[in-house]
């Protein structure tokens, strides 16, 4: 029963109030994309066992949308952000690296 | 025999008697006993029979490890199965019976099992029942069935008399346990301003505490107890609550309490039970050790009991299992039931220490009082059948030859104490091995992690292996106070209690009694008493391969009692470890799930039951509808008239009477559950040019467009009329229960992809309820509102021609007119606010007399459209369904560079010609194609399955046309108009239909546009 | 306007707490740059109250305001001045990015009071309900039970509480069964 | 291999059952074989039994992390049923469900399937009418079903309310000879045979890495060292994603825990399994006299095996009010497992990048109810190159949009 803090509006909700809503920072490709690039933009989901970044919605609350990185092993927490970034902020990745030296996730670390 | 004592009994009020029966026998207890002590008392040693071989069984132990002592409880819609003696409180007109038996407790058939037990080893059934084959489901199952369960179930047709509630609580620290440790623990955090929860499962406070002696400050426990409850009850940061179990721990801090509210009261008016669901940011699991059986031979005897709950029978209920007992330990505290015993006048005929050097102090003061101490000695054999009898006793290093048979008529044993680790473990704490102590105990350094990453409980006391009375309160007061610290809340130096017990010498482990005993005595040596599993069947699974715990738990069913092994798992652990010749702590333990003790269904469930069980969203003219003969149908969680049903009519009638009706005067649809968005902002259009397959941003204000919506995997996902309000303003329509679905999926795109797009969305579904007035007398009525009121919007074709609408007056409302049609006929979908909906229904109603009108439900509508041809979200699409596929090719704007769903359409299977297409179906009999049946083509596949060509959409009985109509998808289907195709039906007839044009009636749209 | 009806017609349940059905109220919702002073002008003219702090609601249902989200407010007027108070807004907001709409007919409004209200509270919200943690000007968009919900203390014993018109019926009988007069929790 | 019989046991029980052999070896790996498994659950152990026994291949080896069928195999509410909507889904649990029906005497070892009937309820018209279509392709699938209505659902589960106050029971797929059999024999009886046949089953070894050479697959990488091979298959459901990273390529699957839990065991009250999917609860009675009860998936990745208890609420509660008498009886424990579940909650029995290197995966809530089928599909793909059961369940269908869908009739739940 996991509790995300929703960088929207402070409150620190627990699941119930929240909806997930799967990998965060994809890159949408549309028209004129390759048959791979779709492909991978729609089916080719992260699945880390360990450091995670996804997608949340305050969704009985405020009704907004955030992003937060987690651990898919312990369910920690390691912060929760904006959705409107397009990659993690540094704040967040300090704070998993500090807890998870040399992690990766796609291109970031 | 069994008896009441004359003195003893802290629990019990002698003043106070209660009747009660036990398989219908009058018997009486007093007030504070269990039904279990009160089962002694009267001197009722049997109380159930085992699971396999259906061996007499009774009492064991005095709480929730119980695996023996379950009865049916109650009676009718209050019985409930598998209830544990030992923690039912006595009340006045209890009824128990005991299970597992026929014809009864006393004479069981089914205690045959026990001279066939032999041939029933552990696993026996994967070994045998395989030939031949049929008689698994005809012979074999159904007789293992006939043994399987224990209790009753209750009755099949009776509803819970029941409520049950969640409560949901916040505290900084919670602490499960209301034993001396618990109370320490609650104190300590409490001191540092910390909000604490303490809760104990249960009536009482203090635990073993008063019953094992000792001083806690130079007081007796139980005046310690009383105090300290005091001091908690008077913080007001403290939350106390008993007869309230910490059922399980789970990720982030979440625990849930289990209160039983009136158990011991039932049919009090309050609910049954209650669930609490704790936020704590600490947790301090005080949850105390629970005594191990020993493994010798007739272990399993009723009237052999643990040492340490016979000892609370006598001390807190005043009741002794037996007159003359034999102790048997490994340990030095079971010599605290010799004491407790003796001081209560009851015989100690023999107390046998397995350790060669035998015990410290309390074996001298036992020795003292003329009790017979032997050690290095063992029992060979308990003898008896539905009692203790007679005890052989043997040297514990050794064969089992017996040396002395003694009578005795019940035994109390101890094989040494194991913390209770499962709330520590229930989210991921680890544990180690202690070997002086012989048990395992949470590894403080790898505890359950909380969201931050760090250790979120602690255990306290005896739970955490502090065994003795000062050590726990020590051990408590630390844990108190760092479960205070780690909330937050800087520790106040908390002074812990000088708690004061009898030294002990070591415990020596003792898994095997005596440790060689020959295959005779281990196959009658017990470690499961309620799954009968036995040491032999746990050297059997070690023999055969099943070496992991998990292995050997599953194929001796050893621990998946009832009691989930709280009593046998660790014995069974280490007879499995001696068996493969390896440690105990590399064998491992099996994992510890929740609940911590089984939990009521209902409370899980909650107060979600009834009426409340799941939402049923109304529209303001619910409540007419229900008067109105309403059939409703689920839609989402809406509720909507499938047929309004007149009496005497078939719902099939009352469908075919508001179709004709319709089509030939006037009908009235409650279209209030259609989902409706306002859209607004610089960039809206281009967001909806996005959303839909078609183009929006082009709507003329004042102008509708029926749209459809892709995801962006190409499939169909709802569609629904646009209508333009104003320069940057469009209100879309969504399928009903779409409404919430289309808003998330709206404000997803916006707020995760195109964030700096201006648009805001808003739902208004609700704030209007929406009539569709539809039929040839359609704007007679609306008109004759308007000449009752003097005025009001003109609804000429001229003034609000087809596909727009207007704002304005109709009668006396204010309201949105949209001139818009699903069914083909002259139709307004008029809005007004939903506070006024139920008036303007019922003005709709009494204009509408003259005209014929009639309210019509969702099948109407669905046969409506289909008559024209129209598709339905739901029947014509499943999520598998393109545009393409329903020829919707015209809503795919070649225009826009981009929509959601677009690139998905490009992709080669969705491009593929062979796709099943759109058509209309109409059988050559004229009857109705059955509903979702596929049409048949040549041969088979590659697994031998009959191809398919096509299947049915929808299908019809259009009371218009009189005969069936469907639509369905085909296999080039529009190339093959006039083809007849087979539809196999699952009633074993064949129906033909015929490939015609989807639209069946008006084709040339005369009817609506007037 | 003897046209107009409620969600519930004013039912009322006494048990542990009072139930009410408190009637129609006069809300908007307004969406846009809640940093705008065009915006908060607009506000303080309709209801009388500056935009709140996240997670507050200035004055009351007769005339008030809510924060319910980054880049919305609930407005509270009462409901026969709506439309106007509506246009008025509309009017001020003109050449600004935002959306103002009515949607008082889309919502029902319940009162529960009385020394428990709390404790019923916490029987369907997952929300800390001690006085330490809500109370004052706090507003909260929540769940109750199975449907959204939002609320805030009116004073120190009473809760109002907005949910969806269609979930009107099921809140009321949600929150008369979590009053049953036998099921008091007593931490509160 | 000893046989297993009733004679077998009395004779034992003369000698106090001392002279039974391992059910299995417990051998050291060998340098090197025919074809590795990775994942002694039961799709790997079922897979290594059928290349055995279908294709002669006996230099086998299945490397398990941990204990066989340790794994979902040993977690699940061990439901069968093959009444599936689309075509390669029902040949597929078809093909699984009748391996099922004689598996016992094939692997001599009871694994007591239990062909007591398998009920789908019809909540709403929606779902009548997805029923009723799945019916229709059942029949031409080779598959028996019907669409019962509630008198004969009320005369074959008695516990049931067929008028609950929100959802009444319209109605219901019915498959008489689904049914449930015992998850762990299941593994054990595969791992006894496969054993019996030469093929080591090395347990308690972990795949550290996969080895390839010029796109081949030529061996793994495991804490008792490299072991060399021919032909490899990764059939670890819910960790596939990890240990295709170690191969070089991808999966399209996210793993979720599921989460189920069984009741204290009462007397038998219900003789078959019943699926209600409109208010989310399955449950049917074990042997033992416990009700198995399935919960739903989190939408979280999450490799833990714990799953969010407001699942198990919204399954009870549903349950309660499905068969009222729930109420009265105690949850006796609750668990979790984590499965993997694709684009359209569809498996993957596939070819990969790598050559050689064969994967099965991806079966969500549903897997246990294939295993045979399954397993004998994997073993013709790797055996062969080519199994019609397996041809639509290829990883590259998502890139052509050629999904295998089952949610349609009306979001059924494995």
């Amino acid at each position: 029963m996991l509790i995300l803090k929703c960088p929207y509006c402070g409150v620190d909700a627990e699941e119930t109030e929240l909806a997930a809503g799967g990998e965060a920072h994809l890159k949408r490709f549309g028209p004129g994309s390759s048959d791979d690039e779709f492909h991978d933009y729609l089916f080719m989901r992260e699945n880390p066992k360990g450091v995670h970044f996804e997608r949340w919605r305050h969704a009985n609350g405020c009704g907004k949308w955030f992003h937060a990185a987690r651990c898919t092993q312990t369910l920690e927490v390691f912060g929760t952000y904006s959705a409107q970034v397009t990659e993690p902020p540094q704040e967040i990745r300090d704070a998993i690296t500090a807890k998870r030296p040399g992690w990766t996730w796609r291109e970031f670390e | 025999m069994s008896t009441r004592l004359a003195s003893q009994g802290r629990l019990i009020d002698r003043s106070k008697t209660i009747e009660f029966t036990f398989n219908g026998k009058r018997m009486t207890g007093h007030a504070g006993d269990t039904l279990a002590s009160a089962l002694l008392a009267n001197d009722q040693m049997m109380v159930g029979r085992s699971f396999k071989y259906h061996r007499p069984r009774g009492v064991v132990a005095s709480g929730s490890e119980e695996p023996n002592a379950l009865v049916g409880l109650n009676s009718g819609d209050r019985f409930e199965p598998n209830q544990r003696a030992t923690t039912t409180e006595l009340f006045s007109g209890l009824a128990a019976q005991s299970q597992n038996h026929w014809p009864n407790l006393e004479f069981d058939i089914g205690a045959v099992n026990t001279y066939l037990a032999r041939w029933l080893p552990a696993g026996f059934y994967y070994k045998t029942f395989i030939h031949p084959k049929p008689f698994w489901k005809h012979v074999y199952e159904p007789f293992i069935r006939q043994s399987a369960g224990l209790g009753k179930a209750p009755d099949k047709e009776l509803k819970d008399a029941d409520t049950y509630e969640h409560f949901y609580f916040f505290c900084d620290v919670m602490v499960v346990g209301g034993g001396v440790a618990g109370l320490q623990a609650a104190k300590a955090a409490a001191a540092s301003g910390a909000k604490v929860l303490l809760i104990e499962q249960n009536a009482h406070w203090g635990g073993r505490a008063p019953v094992d002696g000792g001083t806690i400050d130079g007081m007796e426990p139980g005046a310690w107890v009383e105090k300290t409850l005091a001091e908690l009850q008077a913080m007001d940061n403290v939350t106390l609550r008993s007869r309230t179990m910490g059922s399980g721990v789970y990720d982030h801090g979440y625990a849930l309490g289990y209160e039983r509210i009136n158990d011991h009261e039932p049919g009090n008016g309050a609910p049954r039970h209650r669930l609490w669901r704790i936020r704590a940011k600490q947790i301090v699991t005080a949850t105390g050790a629970i005594e191990r059986p020993l493994s010798f031979a007739g272990n399993d005897v009723p009237g052999v009991m643990l040492a340490s709950a016979m000892r609370d029978y006598v001390v807190n209920w005043g009741v002794t299992p037996g007159q003359k007992v034999v102790v048997v330990t490994n340990n030095d505290d079971a010599y605290r039931t010799a004491l407790a015993l003796h001081d209560a006048g009851v015989e100690v005929v023999r107390v046998l220490d397995a350790r060669s050097a035998g015990g410290g102090a309390l074996m001298e003061e036992v020795r003292q009082k003329g009790i017979r101490v032997e050690c290095g000695r063992a029992i060979a054999k308990v003898k008896g059948g539905k009692r203790v009898q007679k005890v052989s006793i043997c040297a514990q290093n050794g064969v089992g030859g017996a040396q002395e048979e003694i009578s005795a008529d019940a035994v109390a044993m101890s094989g040494g104490w194991s913390p209770v680790v499962h709330l520590w473990s229930h989210c991921g704490g680890k544990l180690i091995w202690d070997d002086a102590q012989v048990h395992f105990r949470p590894d403080a350094s790898r505890p359950p992690l909380g969201a931050d990453g760090k250790g979120f409980v602690l255990p306290a006391g005896s739970a955490n292996g502090a065994m003795g009375l000062g050590e726990g309160l020590a051990d408590a007061s630390a844990a108190g106070s760092a479960a205070a610290e780690a909330a937050g809340f800087p520790a106040k130096n908390v002074a812990a209690p000088e708690g004061v017990a009898s030294d002990e010498l070591p415990i020596e482990p003792v898994w095997l009694m005596p440790a060689q005993a020959d295959v005779t005595l281990r196959m009658k040596s017990w470690l499961d008493y309620q799954n009968d599993v036995k040491v032999t069947d746990v050297q059997l699974a070690a023999r055969e391969g099943y070496e992991s715990v998990e292995h050997t738990k599953r194929y001796t069913t050893l621990g998946m009692a009832t009691d989930q092994g709280k009593l046998s798992n660790i014995n069974g652990l280490a007879m499995l470890a001696d068996s493969l010749g390896a440690a105990i702590p590399d064998v491992g333990t099996t994992t510890f799930r929740p609940p911590y003790h089984p939990i009521s269904m209902g409370a899980i469930g909650g107060e979600a039951r009834g009426k409340v069980f799941q939402p049923i969203r109304q529209t303001p003219m619910h409540a007419w509808h229900e008067r109105n003969g309403a059939d409703f149908e689920p839609v989402g969680q809406w509720r909507r008239p499938y047929a309004f049903v007149r009496s005497g009519e078939s719902v099939h009638d009352a469908v075919n009477r508001e179709v004709k009706n319709t089509r030939e005067n006037l009908g009235l649809l409650d279209a209030s559950t259609l989902g409706k968005l306002v859209v607004k902002g610089p960039d809206a259009g281009k967001f909806l040019d996005m959303m839909y397959t078609n183009m929006m941003s082009n709507l003329k204000v004042g102008k509708c467009r029926y749209g459809l919506m892709c995801s962006e995997n190409g499939f169909l996902i709802d569609d629904g009329v646009v209508a333009r309000i104003d320069e940057d303003t469009w209100l879309c329509h969504t399928t009903t229960g779409g409404a919430e679905r289309i808003h998330g999926h709206m404000e997803e795109w916006l707020q995760t992809e195109w964030w700096d797009w201006k648009v805001y969305v808003a739902n208004v579904t609700e704030q209007f309820a929406q009539v569709a007035v539809v039929g040839p007398n359609a704007r007679k009525v609306l008109e004759k509102l308007n000449a009752q009121a003097g005025s009001g919007m003109d609804l000429s074709a001229e003034a609000l021609p087809f596909m727009e609408w207007r704002d304005g007056k109709i009668g006396d409302f204010d309201c949105r007119a949209y001139r818009i049609s699903f069914s083909g006929e002259l139709s307004y979908e008029i809005a007004v606010p939903a506070s006024e909906g139920r008036a303007f229904w019922d003005a709709l109603l009494e204009a509408g007399k003259e005209f014929g009108v009639m309210p019509y439900g969702t099948e109407c509508l669905h046969i409506m459209r289909a008559e024209k041809g129209f598709i339905m979200i739901g029947d014509e699409t499943d999520g598998t369904v393109i545009p393409q596929d329903l020829n919707m090719q015209w809503a795919l704007s070649k225009k826009k560079e981009d929509f959601l769903g677009k690139r998905a359409h490009s992709r080669s299977h969705m491009a593929d010609p062979d796709r099943w297409k759109l058509v209309g179906l109409e059988t050559v009999d004229g009857s109705v194609l059955p509903d979702g049946a596929y049409a048949l083509g040549e041969g088979v596949n590659a697994n031998g399955q009959k191809n398919m060509i096509g299947r049915v959409t929808s299908t019809y009985y259009s009371a218009t046309l009189d005969k069936g109509i469907a639509m369905g998808l085909v296999k080039h289907g529009p190339d093959r108009m006039g083809e007849v195709l087979e539809f196999p039906g699952t009633d074993g007839k064949t129906y033909k239909a015929k490939i015609v044009d989807q639209v069946f009636y008006d084709k040339e749209g005369a009817k609506q546009n007037v | 306007m003897s046209n107009l009806a409620s969600a519930l017609n004013g039912a009322s349940f006494k048990g542990l707490v009072t139930v009410t059905e408190a009637g129609l109220v006069g809300m908007i919702t307004l969406r846009g740059d809640l940093s705008s002073a065009k915006l908060q002008a607009a506000v303080k003219v309709a209801c009388g109250h500056d935009v709140p702090e996240p997670r507050k609601i200035a004055g009351t249902v007769d005339g008030g305001v809510a924060w319910m989200s980054p880049d919305e407010l609930l407005v509270l007027v009462p409901y026969a001045q709506v439309e106007a108070k509506l246009s008025e807004m509309t009017a001020a907001l003109d050449g600004e990015h935002a959306l103002a709409v009515n949607v008082s007919d889309a919502r029902a409004v319940f009162r529960v009071s009385g020394a428990s209200a709390r404790e019923v509270m916490g029987k369907v919200a997952p929300v800390d309900f001690s006085a330490a943690a809500f109370g004052g000007s706090d507003f909260r968009r929540s769940r109750l039970a199975q449907v959204a919900g939002a609320f805030w203390m009116d004073s120190d014993d009473s809760f109002t509480i907005i949910c969806f018109r269609s979930a009107a019926d099921y809140v009321f009988n949600l929150l008369s069964t979590a009053a049953n007069p036998q099921s008091s929790v007593g931490v509160y | 291999m000893r046989h297993y019989s009733a004679f077998a046991v009395a004779r034992e029980g003369l000698r106090y059952h001392t002279g039974w052999e391992r059910a299995w070896r417990s051998p050291e790996p060998k340098r090197r074989y025919d074809v590795i498994i990775v994942g002694a659950g039961g799709h790997g152990l079922a897979t290594a039994y059928y290349l055995g026994k279908n294709y002669g291949i006996h230099n086998v080896a299945v490397i398990e992390k941990g204990w066989l069928g340790g794994g979902n195999t040993g977690r699940n509410t061990t439901i069968i049923r093959s009444n599936y909507l689309q075509d390669s889904s029902a040949a597929i649990y078809e093909k699984a469900r009748g391996l099922y029906e004689d598996l016992s005497q094939d692997l001599n070892y009871n694994i007591m399937f239990s062909p007591r009937g398998v009920l789908m309820l019809a909540q709403t018209q929606h779902e009548i009418r997805g029923y009723q279509r799945t019916a229709h392709a059942n029949n031409l699938q080779g598959v028996s079903t019907e669409f019962i209505g509630p008198q004969k659902v009320k005369e074959i589960v008695p516990i049931i309310n067929l008028e609950g106050p929100r959802y009444p029971v319209l109605g219901a797929l019915w498959q008489p000879r689904g049914g449930t059999a015992r998850h762990d024999a299941v593994a054990w009886g595969y791992a006894r045979a496969c054993s019996a046949m030469g093929m080591d089953i090395i347990q308690q070894t972990e795949v550290t890495g996969v080895r390839t050479h010029d796109g081949r697959v030529v061996g793994v990488d495991t804490t008792k060292g490299p072991i060399d091979c021919e032909k490899l298959g990764m059939v670890v459901a819910g960790n596939c994603s990890v240990l295709s990273e170690m191969a070089g390529f991808r999966l399209p699957v996210e793993s979720v825990a599921l989460q189920a839990l069984v009741s204290e065991p009462i007397k038998p009250c219900m003789d078959v399994v019943v699926m209600a999917n409109t208010v989310h609860g399955y449950m049917s009675q074990s042997d033992k006299g416990e009700m198995v009860i399935g919960g739903g998936t989190d939408a979280y990745n999450n490799y833990t095996q714990r799953g969010s208890f407001h699942h198990i609420e919204e399954t009870v509660r549903a349950l309660v009010e499905t068969f009222p008498m729930v109420s009265r009886l105690k949850m006796l424990r609750q668990w979790g497992g984590i499965v993997d579940v694709t684009g359209d909650r569809s498996p993957l029995i596939s070819k990969t990048p790598v050559e050689n290197c064969f994967v099965n995966a991806g079966w969500g809530t549903g897997g246990f109810k294939a295993i045979p089928g399954s397993g004998w599909a994997m073993a013709q793909l790797m055996a062969t190159g080519h199994s019609s059961l397996a041809e639509e369940f290829t990883m590259t269908r998502f890139r052509e949009g050629k999904f295998i869908d089952e949610s349609v009739a009306a979001g059924v739940a494995h």
